[in-house]
């Protein structure tokens, strides 16, 4: 077996450093990395280029990095949600990459499985497909796309232990999963580091070889963006 | 002339049964409220659920399952949670057998812009460009005008496309629509709307073949 | 909810006529789907092309396919185990086409997840490289590969219930899990089909989208080829 | 001279702190036996389990826990299951660190030939293809000549190949090599083995700067 957990998220981002591309996992704010962007506003790491899904809300999740004008460049697929990015996006402050959802998840895999490159229909014939080559298949057209490169990737899970295994809750696994062996460097925080032994080897969502660094998160807000209920009866 | 609820209760008329479901945000969301109660289907979310549920009861939402609009939601019994990469896998491999997406515009040719208006609003595609790039089956719910009058169902969109020649029927609150070859092809008219309103508010190509019929909804 | 169980094997593979291309889930004997095979001897249904791992033993699994003549092509990484596929290939009755292991999981996955094609360094500059096209990523060599296109995909899981919802046990995941979803119709076949709702959504492997029919097997042998023990001190 | 077990002792010590280790067929399954007891490391098997333990005791096989040669195995706490397409997540996307497999040639250029020979023996490559494409670092365990007494260590392969400049290191029944630009580099000497012996055995280059040590295993 083989021991990753570190003592603290600041030994977790040891070599993190300013131009370095990270990817992000989470969708909106579920599921996201709360420890490491906290850690990531303190140390005030800069010139960063960030592959994640959303650029979570103005005061949460990449809200705070881009505050803190940390952030370089998004890699994103829908932004919405963040008044901040819009302006500084708009003012020309930060520089966007929007790409299609699937993309994004796929080149994330690719990057994971050591698959340089593949082929998807999505974005054909769109701005996403300018300067990208494209190819028939089947009577379809496709754009050839590439498997991200990035230095580190967080992830968040909900259980996970020592060598690395997690396990996710909910819809909270989205990206975490495509992105945990997506990068040089995988840092997983968890809610619960569980005892090595102790979950099921077969409901390992991601297993160990995929993760470099593992720690307990301190504290997770779990904000909800969109809190819709419905009434008793 | 339908309501958002009109327009999501005739789409779910299209809903067959065994069909997995993929609803964008805004009025699609709508039509899960409308499916006959007989008819065996599943909704999926791209951000990694099969087998919605509708919204939890006041106390019971979880922050760790939402759905693609960021709305906490519920599942019901069979469902599955599963990565990004897997539930892509479910919509380019076209497992998913229905989507459902809002539109800003809508061409005669099935080419459909939603996701960006250019030097003004720039919110992404989301996971909107991969749906209708594999969809074999896709119906856009929207407006048939915009906020200005303008026709949203128009010969070529004016706003950078979402997806090429891909929009197979579109519900308006005017009108229920299918696109072929030669354009829009009016199928159905909304509740107390004539053919002539339903002219006047299409700029493409529109093929009237009458009787046309009113809504059966 | 979709419902999908049908009452028998010979339901289950309603529609399955010669000439058809077939997935067949397992590595080795293990995680074999025994009562399609089974089913598939009985009606006798010929010149059909396996893809599949491996090709069973010669009095079990596919070996069972194989001695009644009933398959045209195999599509496999290893054959080792089968004196009567040696004896076939050799004398040229049998058509085969060897691939990378990895490589043949890669384009069932593509299969399932509707990327066409995609990029793998296995095999460039081997035999298996031969006729196909190359292209360097990241200053190495890549051999470019399409998705399979298969009318039938049969697989063996453990717990399964009505909505197709899949879990397996150990290392019978193996390819059962990438064929899922991969063929126009898959067929599961499962140990214990438990009442919907009974499995924890967190937990299934395969969801019920990537499946199309599903039943209860009969019986499972569950034979085991290499049995490797150790003293008990 | 080496045997099988003395073979799979020297390729031990190449195993570092950290390591994922795959193992081939044959000697190198011998390898796990041989690792020093305070070496983190972990066992994955390309069938899809990582963690791999050591054989059951009688009575506990499982027909549903095997290693990728077929045999029944146990995990150990902290292993995983997962299917062929992740499995091979690992070892092409170079999670694993380590690969030791068996040969039937090896060329000083790092070439390996070990799954077909032609018209005789056509077992098929397996998971081997994708390992040598993939892996930084590969040690060949094997008999450093065949049954015939001839080479296996060549200027270049006869048989079909399995990669193409991919061996790093080789331990066989008489030394311990490194594959270089210029050929096979001679490391070190099997206990009781001349260069002398090594060299006629070798029909490769043989890189040789004396003195030569002899294995410490």
């Amino acid at each position: 077996m083989i021991h990753k957990t570190v003592a603290s998220v600041s030994e977790a981002l040891n070599g993190l450093s300013d131009g370095m591309t990270l990817m992000l996992g989470g969708f909106g704010l579920c599921g996201i990395p709360e420890n490491c962007i906290a850690q990531m506003v303190k140390t005030g790491v800069k010139d960063i280029t960030c592959i994640s899904n959303n650029a979570g809300v103005d005061d949460f999740g990449l809200g705070l990095l881009l505050q803190q004008r940390q952030i370089k460049k998004m890699i994103s697929s829908y932004v919405g949600e963040n008044d901040e990015f819009e302006r500084q996006m708009l003012s020309g402050e930060l520089q966007v990459d929007l790409i299609p959802q699937g993309t994004l998840a796929e080149r994330c895999k690719a990057a994971q499985s050591g698959i340089p490159a593949f082929y998807t229909p999505a974005g054909y014939g769109t701005e996403v497909g300018e300067g990208k080559e494209s190819r028939e298949f089947n009577g379809k057209m496709h754009l050839l796309e590439h498997a991200f490169k990035a230095d580190f990737a967080f992830v968040k899970a909900w259980k996970g232990d020592s060598t690395g295994n997690l396990i996710f809750k909910g819809t909270a696994r989205n990206f975490n999963a495509c992105m945990a062996g997506a990068a040089k460097i995988t840092v997983a925080e968890v809610e619960e580091l569980v005892p090595v032994g102790s979950l099921d080897p077969n409901d390992i969502h991601v297993p160990g070889i995929f993760v470099q660094r593992i720690f307990q998160g301190k504290t997770y807000e779990k904000r909800i963006e969109q809190r819709t209920v419905r009434p008793r009866n | 002339m339908l309501d958002k609820n009109g327009i999501a209760k005739r789409i779910a008329q299209e809903v067959k049964n065994g069909y997995y479901v993929n609803l964008g945000i805004g009025i699609p969301t709508l039509v899960a409220n409308h499916v006959r109660s007989d008819i065996e289907l599943e909704f999926q979310s791209e951000n990694g659920v099969l087998g919605m549920g509708p919204f939890p009861f006041e106390g019971e939402e979880d922050p760790d399952i939402i759905n693609a609009g960021k709305q906490t939601i519920t599942t019901l019994p069979g469902a599955s949670f599963f990565d990004s990469s897997t539930s892509f896998s479910m919509i380019r491999g076209q497992h998913v057998d229905l989507t459902i997406l809002g539109a800003m515009e809508v061409a005669e040719n099935g080419d459909i812009a939603n996701w960006k208006i250019p030097g003004r609003m720039v919110k992404g595609m989301g996971g909107a460009m991969d749906l209708v790039a594999s969809a074999e089956n896709i119906i856009v719910a929207m407006m048939h005008t915009n906020k200005k009058g303008e026709s949203k169902l128009l010969k070529r969109c004016s706003l950078p496309l979402t997806g090429v020649g891909c929009v197979k029927r579109i519900a308006t609150n005017l009108a229920f629509l299918e696109v072929t070859d030669h354009g829009f092809k009016l199928l159905e008219r909304a509740p107390g709307v004539s053919v002539e309103e339903i002219k006047k508010a299409t700029e493409g190509t529109l093929i009237i073949e009458e009787p046309i019929p009113e809504m059966n909804i």
